[in-house]
Order: C-alpha cells, then structure tokens, then sequence
C-alpha cells in the first residue's frame, strides 16, 4: 500500500491541484461577472513555461526552486489522500514543519535574484504566513489536542469511528477558524497582496521565468492542494463518508472511492473558501494582519480553550 | 585517564597558552589548538566511563569531588568540542587583535571552568568553577571595548546576584546535611519537607535563570553576546549560556529529584509548570524582538533567549521525551548557533567588523562557505526537517501536545514561526540580495574560520539524519535521572503514539531533490544574468536601493513595535538608577563638618543610653 | 629566648633608636622596619604552636595580675599579632620603593609605632595599658594621614584627630567609671566582677568604652574619619590602616564585649550595626570617582561584614569573622598597595584617569584585579573562603533572622561586585588602544605585592591552614571563664 | 538648632552617667588594687612614692606606652611640619640684656632644679615627666629670652633616643636576668627612703626625664621654627 | 549644700567634659574645637582624680614616718592621669601644628569652610 502511494499520491495531488488552481480562477472570474480562463489554464501555462527560455541568478537562484518543489511533494507523501499516505513518521509537526519547506524555498531563490520587488513580496509573504499561522496553530493544536495524536492517518481514522471532527461541537469553531484562514493559506483574494503582479511584480516570482516558473506554478498547485486537503483530512474526515465505503472494506475500491469522495469534499471546500472571502476587496498587508489575528484567532483560541476544559 | 589529570591539563593548559603567547604568537596558537584537541580527544576516551574520585580535602574539610556519568560526559564533551573549534576559528579571526595572549588565556580558562562544572562531584566545586567561569566571562565579554562595557557590567551583576542565591542555597544544604556530595545530598533531602525543597529549587533556579537567560532575567544576554569577540559569543551563546540548563538538570532531577520535582506544588502552581510558563514566555517575546533587531549578532542573542526557552520547557515538562527533547535541543542548539556566529564573525572579518543588517548583502557568492554554514544554521535554528533542530524541536512538541499543554505547545510552534521570520531576515539582509558596491572586494576567510563552519555544518545535518547517535547518550541521562528509556533507533524515537523517522524524509527529499534536479536539467538551459540585470517594472532603481532591507517587516514593525520592548531591561535600568542615586544621597551623610561627624557620636552614644534607661533592653 | 613581650619591646627599641640611625646613615633606616617586622613575623610564627598549647600570660614587671599590667598571649593575639608583623613586613618591604619624600625616618619611626601600638592592642591583658597604646595607634595614624603634607591630608587628618580624641576622652570616661566601680584595671578581673550589664553603671561605661573604641573600629556612624583618612594617607598607610587599624579596633571592640562584659544581648544590636555598616559602606562606595575613596569605603563595609559574622555569638560565626578580617587585611593590603603606584604613575587618584593603565602597568593591574575579585568574594581567592564560611555560620543558628540579613549582605557585595568591576573594566578596557610603553611599578614593591597574592591565593585555596587558629581564637572569645581564669589563676 | 539638639543629647548622656555615678560614690574608700599598691608598694619595689612605684613598677609598661606617645608627638609634629616650607630667616630682635642676664642666670637653675625633681621621683611628689616639662621650660625660657640662640637639635635627638632605648634596655635586662619579666625590678632595692634605692626606677625616672626634657624642647623647637 | 560639697568634683569634672564636648559641637573655629578637646581632657582628668579621692586623704607618699596607710588617696588614678595629661599634650601638640598647616592651605581656619573631604 505505502508504496503505491509512494508514486500514486504524488500524482493525484499534481493533478488535483492543477484542477483547482484552474478552477479557482474560473470561480474569481465568474464571481466578479467575467468568462476567465479554461479550467485547464495552469496546465497549457506550465507546459509552456517549460518550453520557454529561462534567466538565472546563479546557482543558489536554481536551488531554491528545486527544494520548494521536491518538499513540496515530500509533503505530500505526509498527507492522507483518501487512504492512502507513504509516511507518517513525525505526524502533524513534521507535516507542519513540511509545509514551511515550499515557501522557504521560494523565498531562497526570489532573495537570491536580488530583485528588491521579490524581497517585499517575500516579506510580505512571511508576514502572512505569521498572520495566519497564529490560528492555524491554534486550530491543529486543538485537533491533536481533542485527539490525542499528532498523526494525520489517526486523525482520520478515529473520525471514521466517531464521525467528522466539523461535526462534533467541540471542533466546530476550529473549523470556522480555518475555513476563514483558508484565503490565506492558499494566497488567494482577498489575501493576494503577497504576489501583486500590478504592484511589486508578482513579488517573489518576479525573476522567475521558463522552467523556475513553470516550477513555482507546479509548488503552488501543490501548496493549494495542501492547504484543502489538510481541512478535509483533519475536519471533514478524510475519505470517509458516512459509512458509505463501509461494505467495500479492503479492496482496492475503497481506496478508489476514498480518493474520489476525498477530492469530491475538498472541491466543495474550495467553493466555501472562496465565496467566504471573496467579497472582500483586498487587504492590506496590516489590515490581513489585524483580520488573521481578531476573529480567525479569536475563535480557535476560544476553542481550544473549550477543548481544553472538556477533556 | 582520571578526571584530576583532565582538569590539571585544562587549566595548567590555558596559562600555558598565555605564557608561550609571551614567547611568539605562533607558539602561542599551536598551544592553543594543542590544549583544546587534546581536552576533546581526553573527554572522547572517557566514554561510558563512571568514576568518582575525591581529589581535595583541604577546602573546610569538605571532600571536593569530581565524578563522571553520562550527564557529565554529555555536556563535557559538548564543551570541549565547541570550544575547540572556537580556537581553531580565533586563529585567523584574532589575528591583529590586541591583547590575543589574554583572549586565548580566558577561552581557555572558561573552558576548563566549564568543564570542571560539569564533572563537579559536590556542590563546593560546582560554585568555585562557576564563579571562576562568571568572572572570566565577564573578562572576556568586557574584551571589544565601548559598548561592551556596560554589557559586561550588566552581566556581572545578574551574575553576581545569581551566584550568591547559589552560595545561599548550597550552603543551606551544606548546613542542614553536613555534605556537599551531589549524590548524598539527593539522599539526605528525600525526607526533608516540601518547602525546603521548594526553597532550594526557588533559589537555584533564580541562578541558573540568570545564566540561562530565562525571561524576567535575561537582560544581561543580548548585549553581552552582541558585545563580544564572536568566537566567544559562539562559545557564550553555544555553552557557557547552556550550564544554566546543566544546572537545572542537576538540581532538579538529581539533586530534588525528579518525583519530587515534578510534584511539588497542585495544578497550574506547581514549580515545573510555572517554569514551563516562563520558558514558554521565554521563547515566544525574544523570538519576535529578534525581528526587530538589526545589529546581525544581536539577533542571534535574542534568538539564544528564545531557544534557551524550548530547553526550559523541555526539561521542566518532566517527561521522558521533553527531557531528551530539552538536553537534545542545548546541543543543537549549540551547534547551530555557534555556527551562525562564526558566519557572522566570518563576516565581520571580512569586511572589517560590520554586523549591521542594513548595510550588508548579497555576500553568498564572495563567501560560499559562511553561507553555507549560515543557511544550515538558520535551518537548524527553525528546525527545518533534516537538521538536528528539527529532532529535538519535535521532541519538545510531541510531549506538549501529548501531555495535554497545547498552550505550552502552541507558544513553542509560534516561537519557530517567529523564527522563521527573523533568520529570514538575517539570511536575507546578510548573503541574499544585492551585494553593495563597497563590498565588491572583500578580504578572502581563511581556512582556520572555514573548517569549523564545514564541520559544523556536517553535523547538523549528521544528527539531523541520524539523531540516534546523540539520542543514545541522551537516553541513558534520562534513566539516570529515573525517566522511562526511550525507544532510541539510529535514525530516530520510536514510540506508540508516532514514531519520528529522519532517514525516510531524507530519502524522500533526496529521491524528489534528484527527479527535480534531473528535470530541471533537462529542461532549457537557462542564461545567467547580471546582478543589476534585473525587472523592476521599467522603474528606474537607484544601485544602492536594490537591496531591499531597511525595516525589512516594516508592517509587522509598525504594528508590533510599541509592544515588543524589552520593558524587563528598561525596569531594570530603572532599578539600577534609582539605586545609584540612592547611594548618592547615602553618602551625603559624610557632610564634611566635622561637627556633624562628632554629633554622631553623640548621638550614638545618646540614643543608646536613651534607649538602655527607657527600655532596659540589653 | 622567646617571649611575646619581645614583639612589643623589640619594635619600640628601634623606634627609640631610629634616630641615631638616621644620624649615622640615611640610607638603612628604611630597612629597620623590615627588619623589626621580620623579626616579629619570625617570632609570632615560633610563638604560634605554644600558644596553641597553651596561652601564655606574660607578667611585666613580675606583678600578679591584676596589680601588675599582664599581656594576654592567647590565639586571638597571636593571630593578630601575626598578621600585623606580616602586613607590616610586607608594606614596609614595599615602602622600600614607594616612600620618597617628605621627612622618610620620620615616616618610618611613625610606621614602627602604628604597628607597635596595634600589636600591644591586641596582646595587652589591661584595660588602661589597652588605651595607651591604642593612643600610640591613633597619634601615629594622625601623623602619617598628614604625612604628605597635602591640603587633603591635613584635612583629614584633623578631622581623624577631633573625632578620635573626643573618643579617647569617652574611652578614658568609660575606663574611670569602670575603675571607679571595680577597683580594677585588669581585664580578666573586671570580667570576673561583672555580672550583668543591664545595670545603668555598667551599661554608660560599657557604651564610652565600646564608642571610644569604636571609632576607630569604624563602626557606623562612628567612622566618618574613615573615608577621609585612609584616601588621603599614603597608599602605603592606607594598607595599614584599612588592613590592620580598623581590624585592630574592632577587635578592641569585641575583646570589650565578649570578654569584660560578656554583653551577649547587646550583641542583636551590633548584627544590626553591622549590616548597617556594611550597605552604608558599599552604598557610598558605589558612586565613586576616587578610587582611594572607594577602596576606604569599601573598608566600612567589610568591617560591617565581619562585625556581622562576629555578632552571631557562636564559634563558627567569631572564626568566620576572624577569617574576613585576615582576608580583608590581605585584599585591601593589596588593593591599597596596587593602587598606589597607580596612583603614582598616572598622578591622579580618578578613577577615570586610569584608562587604559592595564597596558602601561600590566603586572600592577592584574595585582589590583586579584585583590579586588577577593575582596569582592570571588573563588579561589581567599575572600570566599572566608564569606563562605560566613554565610555558613550565619545559615548554622539556623534563625530565619539572620538568614534575611545574609541576603542583605549578599546585596551589598552585588554592589561591591557592580564598582569593583567598573574599576575593572576602566583598568583594562578603555582608553587608548595604541600600544604604550610599560613603565611597571618597582621589582621590590612587586614583589612585596605578589606575596599578597600568593597568601590570597593560598588561604583562599586551603583555608585549613588557619583553621586551627580561628578555632581556638574563637573558643578563646566564647569561654569567657577561660580567659579570666588563666590570668587570675 | 544645633544647639539646642546638641543640649539635648548631651543632657541624656548627663542623665547616663548621673545614674552610674550612683555607684561610685564620692570619697569612698580605696579600691582594691590600690589598697594592694599603698600596702605593699614599699616592700615590692622599695620607692617611698606610691604613685611612682605606680608608674614606673607595677604599670611600667604604660609608661613606656607614655614615653612613645610623647616620642611619637614630638616625631609626629615634626612630620606634619617638615613639608611646610621655611619662611627665609627668621625675623630676631635681639633681646635686651637684662632679659638676656636673666635668662642666663635662671636657665641653669631652672634644669637643676628639673634634675632634682627626677632625680628623686621615688622619694618625693614628681618625676621624670614633671622634672621633663620644667626641663623644657627652661629651654623655652631660652627661646624666649635669647632669641637668637637654637638648641643643638642633633644633640637633642641622641638624647631622645639614647633615654628612650636606656628605659627599653633596662626592660630588657630584666627580662634575661632577675625573676625573667619584662621590666622586673632587678636591681637590689637598696634602704627605704634614700637616694640610691628602689632598684631601677630612679634610673628609669632619670631617663624619662631626658626623654621627656629633649622631647618637649623638641616640640617647642619645631614649633618655633616651622611656624 | 552637702550635695555639693560632697559632689563638687564629680559636678566640675562633668561640667567641664560637657562644656567641651559642647564645644566641640557648636564652634565652627578650629583652635576653638582644639580648646574644646583641651577641656574636655581636663574634665576626664579630673574625673579619675576625683574617683581616687578619699575625704580628707593624704598623698600616697611615705615620705616620714608615721603616716597612715588608709588615710591615703587610691594612686592608681593619680599614675593614670599622669598618663592621660601626657597623652593629652600629644594630641593638642599635634592637632595644633595640623591648624597650621591647616591655616596655610584654607587660609581660614573655619570648619565650615574646610569641606574639600567629604562624600
């Protein structure tokens, strides 16, 4: 099994997270009354970036790119997609840990371009990432808290027997947490600030061109993929539904159909995401800052803190 | 090999360096270097080795012991090699230096102290080391001049306040037991009341606060780490800042013991759980200072506090994993941060002493090696997964969450995201970027700075891949200190809830890095461009603003800057003024008119009388 | 031939015919101190093991105590007396360099007597012959704090002399009134007849006699002279003074209260004079510009230390005492020392004036740190040992009391610690950075210099060296019956 | 202010001291140690004069103490002195001849007269400090009248010395022989009442009065001179 | 009456160790506080006299026969003050040759005005 998953994964996340990075935009464009591009966009971009020639910063610059996309896909084989997950060793903090991996990367190879657009985008970056990791930690420590584990497998097994975690009371305002964290985690409206391509030239991607961006877009398509799956793995239960799969216990099918309801829950997620937020006009780096740290911490916070006293 | 014959060489080796420094400096050097190997091949040898011998008994009659065990072995060996490499480092960075005699003469003092601290068998030896350590620390922080000299003083004082808690406590112990012997007083103390317990740990925390730089008592570390030559900040930072944790391991789970220790005290007032708090408070403030900071060295201080912090947690947590994880992090931490001052120190001395983040850049391609050694080191400092960081952090956070503490542990996570933020900002500022004009030549690092960097490196990532090796010696402290055993494998902890394996992630890393390394290979060769080639959007940058460094966080800082003061420095200041103007007006009473001086006799005599008539007291 | 009554007698008679010395040859007379001290070094060491034994009462003239004048030989004499002979061989060996000018057989017949006075302090068995040469201590530290003639020394030492007259009249008073009580002159004796000091007239006396005695024990607020005197004698003097006349003082002190009056309630009072003493000390200590007058104010805190430590009234806490006040003598013997030719070379007593003097005098430096990390208590010096054993005895009664006043105290040496350290960093780490050329104090008064240190480093290393001493010193104040018995008989 | 605290304080002390009085009543008998002296002083140290066989005998030691301070006062003063600059010469008017006369007429009774005083210290009221200061006296009396005469001030020193070490040497003999104590009165005590007896302190009384003599002299002189 | 006839000594001896230590006190003049040291000497002189004193005694000198050994003052005072006036022209000695030199520093020999020492 984990060494099916081992090249399988890797695959369906790619794939997937093209999808949804197309999907997204279609979704921004129709919610603000335009056609956008093709589903497929993503895909004909990066094919084509590949082609195209490419300027470089030096070694360090090439680097970058690699370790944030090959991190990237380590972090996949940490992530329960439907049943299947190559490594659990380290559980959620390692998959924590995995996660930083992609952006870092970035940053490495955007500050090695020594562009100084790239090194605001990168700032910018950062700060997000603090702004809405304060919740986010707050979120999984609630979750490994409630359950006792620092295993992402475990933690959608035990919502197999129990039902979803966004189902009980205990983690529901967690879950509210992160859906309104999600914009963030995935860099999209109305927390796009960190690559604007009108102001600062798409920040850290700004030298990036050919096959770096063509890599970068593969990255991103992952980190998008990431970000959902993680709220479907940890809130919503993984592959599970409602004892649906339940008859199909150890075969191969129920692997299948755990993946298909698996990305089936995260395309409803990403609608839920971005119709939450996508009434909002972009934000400022302090504003995103202020926003992240009031209500999506305030409401972990408050549940965690309920957590903490049931247990 | 015995332990007398190890401290003799220690000692006897350190004047030596300086009285063949009188001789001619390369004499000097190669004494040095001699003395510091020797000490690390002699610790090496004493491997599993478990004396204890009595090697003075003239001090009050009091039997003065040193004695070996893991704990003692860990840390000695720790000290050695660190110091070691520091030495090897000062070789070229002290060159021109004044006074070098001197310098080398109080490294190696230190480390001698250092060592004998941690092989003291008794409480009486274990002081006199640490005081000889503070002081010639505080010689040595004093070293660079200037703004070293407040530093110094800052540190001596909290020294000196925590020195004497110490003398306070251990001779209450000598007092009620009549002994010093670690061991025999772990026994003695078994029955004594809780309070008294309670008051030794109160007490001798306080000391080993200040020399851990544990929040409310930090304010001497940034600056005296600053302030310092750099191979001592790495060694300041690496492990003389690090027998703050020695000390609590000792008091608390050897000489209280850790049964006691651990239940002392009801729910949230329990003694380890406020320690625990102060960590926690420890690693969350100074890390988002560190943001604030652009002095490069001052940054790593601040980041020193924060670490310090998860250590605290990690021992004071009181379980097996978060003891390891706590002893594992004092040596990865020292790992990394004495390699990021040596690449700071690289820097500064290849562009004649500047450490300021705003006006360097770009400097990864004139010094590859200190890069090197500084992004590993802020890898390892954030815990990126195959540095050594990463073990002991995970470690740390495991017992957290698993022990029911997400507070505790959700101020450790924020700790490493507020980490991330500011090594960013010093790896950026410092070797990403542009490089500035003026530094287009800059003097080449010899190869005495560019090895111990190259080893360092190889061991954050030696034990960020195989952190059984340490894991294994750790272990066997634990048990010692009555913990459970951890399930230790070469490339990890096993345990039932989650294993942590390296050597699968870093296959994982290593098979994607080489499909995308192929990949990218394959694909188009890209052309290298210049450094000012850049896409600025048409905009016409100035050279010297295309480095993007000034107020790098300038959001976070514009909201975060009233907050993040170091108000505990500034209340101390305020302490320390008041009572300077206190002891001003104290010695008005010396008038000068002699008239009043003989009044006071009077008046003494008088108001005796006065008293003796009213009273009758005496 | 070894009699204590020669360490007297033998001092003097050089005094007396220092003189004619000078008349015959103006070079030697600066050895005839060396000389009478190693002499009385020499003799105290001899005497040391005897005494041990067993205390010698030596009768001059032959009379019985209490109708002939009788010196008490026992181990707090003899320690003292040691320690005297050594600070003054010492100091007069580093005179040997340092006295230049002015009236020098003056000087050296003045030095001669300073020390004879403290040494018949601490060995006399007699209450009026005690006063007698405590005036010999007194005129002469008079006359050698004006010794350079400056406006600073004749300043001080007119003040020294209106406040230590005054109390030798008290201390007189005090006598008279016991005298005319008792009918006695005799210390054991008017030991043997005092019962209780509660008593108006034994208490008034009692108070003259412990003020006149402490004001030059530097006693609270009874040692305004202090910082005046010792920062404007010459540095050689200011050893003395700090090392060995406020010591000699405060024994007096303690001789009167534990011995004649066995006064062990009015002990609580002076635990309390003595933390005092101590913060007041190190307080005024803190903010100084000059370095003499920091080091004497440094001295009223250590006084305060030890009449802490003596205060507590047990065995431990009398020879920790006895402890400080050797390892006081000997790190402020050394401080003053050192300072001197800091101050010589660089002509100024400033603080400030001594930047960067670590590179001109590297070796008078580094004196000066050792001396400073043991006055301030740093191992392995012998300043810890001693507050080592202090804090000890302290901790030993076991009082909750005197637990929170050793926190005091150790407060006060953070504050000594914080100006020490200052001087420190000046000393070494700033001024100019150039390289200067050495201009090192004299081989002689080096040497003189790293004998302290070496003593330092040896008491500090192996305090049981002097254990035994301190011991039978502090049973000798503790068995008050002892000590009347032995000279009654 | 001052004053009135100063009053203040200086009452209390009053008030101490009147309580301790109490004790000490005035004109009572002798006390014990004295009774000893006035009984015994004759037989143990041969002197008709209690107070001398005091000072010199049973509390000799003291003396010796006094005969330093005295030592130390005139070296003392000398040493604050010595630094002050000379004024040049010193202004004289030269005295008139009848004061010149006199003082030449007296000047030798005068220190014959102290001589006799501490010759006979042991038989008679006085001593060597007494017969000293009129010693002194003498001297003054020539600085006052003559003024242009000095004394011979190397003279005068040898003699400080030479007293100063007679009376320690003389200590120091009874130390080796006689009872072995510092000071003993070794020498045969002789008749009661006459000139040659009491052993060693009309020797020791002779000293003190040169000491005492050349010691105030020297004060005066230093006096006189420096100032 | 009888009181002070039998106190008289006492009273005078006090009076004048008062009246200097007063002096001592309040006068800002130095040859005034030297003075003042002078009485004060002289009243603790007076004082040891003055407790060796028996009423109507004779001096304890044996100097013809027939001289009653009890009718005799105490000595020992008497040899103690000898020593304490001794001691007491040491310190006036001194203290009067430091007022010149004083005197040729300050140019004024007012205490309040000699305050270079202090603090």
């Amino acid at each position: 099994m984990n060494i099916i998953a081992l090249f399988v994964s890797p695959l369906i996340a790619l794939i997937a997270g093209m999808f949804f990075l197309g999907l997204s935009r279609k979704i921004s464009a129709r919610i603000q009354w335009r056609y956008g591009p093709p589903i497929y966009q993503p895909v004909i971009d990066v094919i084509r970036s590949f082609s195209q020639k490419s300027i470089t910063h030096g070694k360090f610059f090439d680097f970058g790119i690699i370790l944030s996309l090959s991190s990237s896909f380590v972090l996949i084989l940490f992530l329960p997609i439907g049943k299947l997950c190559a490594l659990t060793s380290g559980g959620l903090i390692a998959f924590l840990y995995l996660m930083l991996m992609g952006p870092f990367g970035i940053a490495l190879s955007g500050a090695a371009a020594a562009n100084p657009n790239s090194s605001i985008g990168i700032s910018r970056k950062f700060l997000l990432a603090l702004a809405y990791e304060v919740p986010l930690l707050l979120v999984l420590l609630t979750v490994m808290t409630h359950y006792h584990t620092i295993s992402l497998v475990e933690i959608v097994n035990i919502q197999a027997n129990s039902g979803w975690a966004f189902g009980s009371w205990a983690l529901i305002l967690p879950g509210i947490a992160y859906l309104l964290i999600l914009p963030a985690i995935l860099g999209m409206r109305p927390f796009e600030v960190v690559g604007a391509a009108q102001e600062i030239s798409s920040g850290p991607i700004a030298e990036f061109g050919g096959k770096h961006l063509a890599f970068y877009t593969l990255q991103h398509a992952l980190h998008v993929f990431v970000g959902i799956a993680l709220f479907v793995d940890i809130f919503l239960g993984g592959w599970t539904f409602f004892g649906l799969l339940n008859p199909l216990a150890g075969t191969v099918w129920a692997v299948i159909f755990g993946i298909i309801i698996f990305l089936l829950k995260m395309t409803l997620v990403l609608f839920i995401g971005l119709f939450v937020n996508a009434v909002y006009p972009r934000f400022r780096i302090e504003q995103a800052m202020q926003y992240l740290w009031k209500w999506p911490t305030l409401i972990s916070f408050v549940g965690l803190i309920i957590v903490v006293l049931t247990k | 090999m015995s332990l007398e014959l190890l401290l003799i060489i220690a000692f006897s080796g350190a004047f030596l360096t300086y009285l063949s420094g009188k001789i001619s400096s390369q004499l000097r050097d190669g004494v040095a270097v001699l003395i510091s190997l020797g000490l690390v091949a002699i610790v090496s040898f004493l491997y599993n080795v478990q004396t204890e011998t009595v090697f003075y008994q003239g001090f009050f009659g009091i039997s003065l012991i040193l004695r070996m065990n893991s704990l003692a072995w860990f840390f000695a060996i720790a000290i050695v090699s660190f110091t070691a490499l520091c030495i090897i480092y000062s070789l070229s960075y002290m060159k021109d230096c004044e006074r070098s005699n001197y310098y080398y003469f109080m490294m190696l003092l230190i480390n001698a102290s250092m060592l004998t601290i941690v092989l003291a068998g008794d409480l009486v030896t274990f002081f006199v080391a640490w005081e000889i350590m503070s002081w010639s620390t505080f010689l040595l922080i004093s070293y660079n001049r200037n703004g070293a000299l407040q530093a110094g003083i800052k540190y001596i004082v909290l020294s000196l306040i925590g020195s004497m808690c110490m003398l306070v406590g251990i001779l209450s112990i000598y007092t009620s037991f009549g002994t010093v012997n670690i061991a025999d007083v772990a026994n003695h103390l078994t029955p004594s009341s809780v309070g008294y317990k309670l008051f030794l740990l109160i007490i001798f925390s306080i000391t080993f606060g200040i020399k851990n730089a544990i929040m409310p008592l930090h304010t001497w570390l940034p600056d005296a780490y600053a302030e310092s030559p750099s191979p001592f900040s790495a060694v300041l930072s690496g492990m003389l800042t690090r027998m703050g944790v020695f000390g609590f391991l000792l008091i608390m789970y050897v000489i209280v013991g850790m049964k006691t220790t651990l239940h002392l005290g009801r729910g949230f007032l329990s003694f380890n759980t406020i320690l625990c708090w102060l960590g926690a408070i420890t690693i969350v403030i100074p890390t988002f200072i560190a943001m604030l900071q652009n002095d490069a060295k001052k940054l790593l201080a601040w980041h020193g506090i924060g670490q310090g912090g998860y250590m605290i947690v990690g021992i004071a947590f009181g379980t097996s994993l978060g003891a390891a994880g706590g002893i594992f992090h004092t040596l990865n931490h020292a790992t990394y941060i004495v390699l990021l001052f040596l690449s700071v120190g690289a820097i500064e001395y290849s562009t004649n002493g500047l450490r300021d983040l705003n006006s360097l850049g770009g400097l990864f391609k004139k010094m590859p090696i200190a890069f090197f050694g500084g992004l590993l080191g802020i890898s390892g400092l954030i815990g990126v997964p195959l540095t050594n960081g990463f073990v002991s952090k995970w470690l740390i956070y495991k017992t957290l969450i698993l022990g029911n503490a997400p507070f505790l542990a959700f101020a450790a996570l924020l700790g490493t995201w507020g980490t991330v933020l500011s090594v960013y900002k010093f790896l950026h500022n410092l070797f990403l970027g542009q490089l500035p004009e003026e530094h287009k030549e800059i003097k080449k690092a010899p190869l005495t700075m560019q090895i111990p960097i190259v080893i360092l490196s190889f061991t954050i990532i030696l034990f960020g891949i195989l952190p059984g090796l340490p894991l294994k010696v750790i272990n066997s402290i634990i048990v010692a200190a009555g913990f459970q055993a951890l399930d230790i494998n070469i490339w990890g902890v096993t345990s039932e809830t989650g294993t942590l394996n390296m050597l699968n992630i870093f296959a994982a890393i290593a098979v994607f890095g080489a499909i995308f390394w192929g990949i990218f290979k394959v694909a188009r060769k890209s052309t290298p461009v210049d450094q000012y080639d850049n896409y600025a959007a048409g905009a016409a940058v100035p050279k010297n603003k295309y480095h993007y460094t000034v107020e790098y966080y300038a959001p976070f800082y514009r909201m975060g800057k009233p907050f993040l003061k170091d108000i505990f420095d500034m209340f101390y200041n305020r302490i320390a003024e008041a009572i300077g103007s206190i002891c001003d007006s104290v010695r008005k009473i010396y008038t000068g008119y002699v008239g009043s001086y003989v009044m006071y006799i009077v008046l003494f005599i008088a108001s005796l009388i006065f008293v003796q008539l009213t009273w009758s007291i005496f | 031939m070894v009699n204590p009554i020669l360490l007297i007698v033998v001092p003097l008679g050089l005094a007396f015919a220092l003189p004619i010395v000078n008349l015959i040859s103006k070079k030697i007379i600066k050895y005839i101190p060396v000389l009478a001290f190693l002499f009385n070094l020499i003799l105290s060491l001899l005497l040391i093991p005897k005494v041990l034994e067993q205390t010698i009462i030596v009768k001059i003239g032959g009379f019985h105590p209490p109708f002939g004048i009788n010196l008490f030989v026992g181990p707090v004499g003899i320690l003292f007396s040691t320690l005297i002979a050594l600070a003054g061989f010492l100091v007069s060996i580093y005179a040997l360099s340092y006295i230049k000018e002015g009236p020098k057989e003056k000087y050296h017949i003045l030095y001669l007597l300073l020390l004879t006075g403290a040494t018949g302090v601490v060995l006399t068995g007699d209450m009026f012959n005690l006063f007698v040469f405590f005036e010999i201590l007194c005129i002469s530290s008079y006359a050698l704090v004006a010794y350079l003639g400056n406006k600073a020394g004749i300043e001080s030492s007119i003040k020294y002399l209106i406040q230590g007259s005054v109390g030798s009249s008290l201390l007189l008073l005090g006598i008279g009134l016991l005298y005319g009580q008792l009918g006695t002159l005799n210390m054991a004796d008017i030991a043997n007849q005092i019962n209780s000091i509660s008593s108006p007239s034994i208490f008034v006396p009692m108070i003259f006699i412990i003020t006149g005695l402490g004001i030059e024990a530097a006693i609270f607020p009874l040692n305004a002279w202090l910082p005046d005197a010792h920062s404007s004698a010459p540095s050689s003097i200011s050893a003395i003074l700090s090392g060995i006349a406020i010591e000699v003082g405060l024994y007096a002190v303690i001789r009167v209260i534990f011995t004649i009056f066995n006064a062990s309630s009015f002990l609580m009072f002076f635990v309390f004079l003595g933390v005092l003493t101590l913060l007041i000390g190190e307080m005024s200590a803190f903010s100084q510009k000059n370095i003499k007058r920091m080091l004497a104010y440094s001295s009223i805190g250590q006084i305060g230390l030890i009449m802490f430590a003596i205060s507590l009234n047990t065995q431990l806490g009398i020879s920790a005492g006895f402890f400080q006040m050797i390892s006081h003598t000997l790190g402020k013997g050394l401080l003053f020392l050192s300072v001197g030719f800091l101050i010589y070379k660089t002509g100024s007593m400033k603080i400030s004036s001594f930047e960067g003097i670590g590179k001109k005098m590297p070796i008078t430096s580094l004196l000066f740190t050792i001396g400073a990390f043991s006055i301030v208590g740093l191992p392995p010096f012998a300043g810890f040992a001693s507050k080592f054993m202090i804090i000890k005895a302290a901790l030993t009664t076991g009082q909750l009391l005197f637990t929170v006043l050793i926190g005091v105290i150790l407060l006060g040496t953070v504050i000594e610690g914080a100006y020490f350290f200052k001087v420190i960093q000046s000393i070494y780490f700033k001024g100019t950075t150039d390289i200067i050329k050495r201009d090192e104090a004299p081989l002689i008064a080096l040497i003189s210099m790293s004998i302290f240190v070496l003593l330092i480093i040896f008491i500090g290393v192996y305090p049981d060296f002097i254990a035994r001493i301190l011991n039978s010193a502090a049973s000798e104040f503790i068995n008050r019956i002892d000590y009347i018995r032995s000279v009654l008989g | 202010m001052k004053k009135i605290i100063s009053l203040i304080l200086l009452f209390i002390i009053c008030l101490g001291i009147v309580f301790c009085l109490q004790d000490i009543p005035f004109g009572a008998a002798k006390t014990k140690v004295g009774h000893y002296y006035i009984d015994n002083g004759r037989e143990e140290t041969g002197a008709t004069n209690i107070v001398t066989s005091v000072v010199l005998n049973y509390r000799g030691f003291d003396t010796l103490g006094e005969v330093t301070i005295l030592f130390l006062a005139a070296i003392g003063l000398g040493a604050v002195l010595a630094t002050l600059k000379k004024k040049g010469k010193r202004q004289i008017e030269p005295a008139s001849l009848i004061l010149k006369t006199g003082c030449r007429f007296l000047f030798p009774l005068i220190l014959l007269f102290g001589a006799y005083i501490f010759i006979h210290g042991h038989l008679t009221p006085g001593g060597g400090f007494q017969g000293g200061a009129i010693i002194a006296s003498a001297f003054l009396l020539v600085y006052l009248g003559c003024r242009e005469r000095k004394i011979n001030e190397v003279a005068n020193k040898i003699t400080e010395s030479i007293a100063g070490l007679v009376f320690i040497v003389m200590g120091l003999i009874g130390l080796t022989v006689g009872g072995h104590y510092f000071l003993s009165n070794f020498m045969p005590k002789g008749e009661i009442n006459t000139l040659f007896s009491s052993g060693i302190i009309p020797i020791i009384y002779i000293a003190i009065g040169f000491k005492v003599g050349s010691e105030l002299t020297g004060i005066i002189d230093n006096l006189m001179e420096k100032s | 009456m009888e009181f002070l006839s039998n106190y008289i000594y006492y009273i005078g001896a006090f009076g004048l160790i008062f009246i200097g230590l007063f002096i001592i006190l309040v006068k800002h003049n130095l040859i005034k506080v030297i003075i003042g040291i002078g009485i004060l000497d002289t009243g603790v002189n007076l004082f040891l006299i003055a407790v060796g004193y028996i009423s109507k005694g004779t001096a304890p000198i044996f100097s013809k026969a027939g001289l009653d050994a009890n009718n005799m003052v105490d000595p020992v005072p008497q040899a103690l003050v000898l020593t304490s006036i001794v001691i007491g022209v040491a310190i006036l000695a001194l203290a009067l040759s430091l007022a010149i030199r004083l005197y040729k520093h300050y140019g004024t020999l007012d205490l309040r005005k000699i305050k270079e020492q202090r603090w």
